[in-house]
């Protein structure tokens, strides 16, 4: 499930977002980055554990395309998605992104597109268990409204 | 052979199905009624706001065709990260 | 110069992004967060070679109100900065800054802001050499519009 | 005795001074003619748009007081990362 060098990975074992960056800025199409920006989305506290639950051969495709399209739009070296599925405890790494540009801005606004996108559009779904209790999560009114900010 | 899929809240309706279509279901919408009609732990969740619907890896909406070597995916709310 | 679980690091010597934004992940205070956000800037390869100098004393003392001001307004629950100083290399990082916070959005603007701040306010100077020529560099126009995004 | 510190490009118009001001000095206005006739490398560089001058780590402007026992700082334009 987690060949080297691939862009996309999802995956039910835990990852290390620093050793992933390390390695991301050292592929070879990032050799001319001016900018890496990095995101690691971590599972609170407030919760006794999340399980992520997605859609095997679809949510790869259309985070593929998304991110494509990111790729196009920000014209960058490269990218990283990383996202975990199964359980996880507070603290763990859910989510990675990490993006190379020639010039800062590109990067920033690029992670922060795929973000958005991977909050509320890609094909994950989240349960979080509280006091024994389980429930599922669906986004906020806030999530739809990051989203927006991209529509050119 | 069509396979019909439900992911997130709406998994905890049915289990994934293998079901041959009766030949006049043409069409998502037809899809729902029929599957509410059969399986009556369905009714009310498929239609409900904020659903996405895909035939083969592509988000359709209502009005389009299914067929019986479809794979149908009923997912509710989506929620990564 | 270095010492460990320090904000903000000036520093003549290389550093590794990845090693701090371990460490800096792992801090107490990062422990309920949600988000954490890094940007590495990288000695681009057009260039031979860069050379950054400082202010010592009032350079680190301007980033610190800077960076107390971010802590306020996104509600951090913590922030790093290392900027180096002296000669570098293409490819080698030049900046680091990571932020920590309970949502995203806090996170990404708060990297963002300080980022902008450091390319434009802060008192570092930065001369390039190019086929044996060395030149200094200004912030570009680009620069200050990035930065005044940020006025409240 | 005031220190007075050059960066950036006005670092390559003089190295750092120590100087006993005349008593008449009270301005950075007035310390920067009294440099500018008294250093003729400084001419013109000091007064450049985009520079900015720190007395004690604190930026000032030219009507700002300096007095001996300060640290001046002239800083051509910034850039980092």
């Amino acid at each position: 499930m987690r060949l080297r060098g691939e862009n996309i990975i999802i995956t039910p074992d835990r990852f290390d977002p620093e050793v992933e960056l390390a390695g991301f800025r050292r592929w070879p199409q990032c050799a001319g980055a001016g900018a890496i920006v990095s995101f690691t989305g971590l599972v609170r506290g407030e919760a006794d554990g999340l399980t992520l639950s997605h859609y095997p051969g679809f949510t790869e495709l259309q985070i593929e395309k998304m991110a494509q399209q990111a790729m196009q739009r920000w014209s960058l070296l490269g990218y990283k998605i990383i996202h975990r599925i199964g359980d996880m405890r507070p603290q763990d790494p859910i989510v990675f992104i990490a993006a190379a540009s020639p010039h800062r801005r590109a990067a920033f606004e690029a992670v922060d597109f795929i973000m958005d996108y991977l909050k509320s559009q890609a094909a994950f779904w989240k349960q979080e268990t509280r006091g024994g209790e389980t429930r599922w999560i669906e986004p906020r009114c806030e999530d739809m409204r990051d989203l927006k900010r991209w529509s050119k | 052979m069509a396979v019909i899929l439900f992911f997130g809240r709406l998994s905890e309706l049915s289990a994934p199905l293998d079901i041959d279509l009766p030949k006049d279901i043409k069409t998502v919408d037809g899809l729902i009624i029929w599957l509410e009609e059969n399986y009556p732990a369905l009714k009310s969740g498929l239609k409900h706001k904020g659903n996405r619907i895909a035939v083969n890896h592509e988000i359709v909406d209502l009005k389009s065709l299914v067929s019986n070597k479809d794979e149908i995916a009923f997912m509710s709310p989506l929620s990564g990260g």
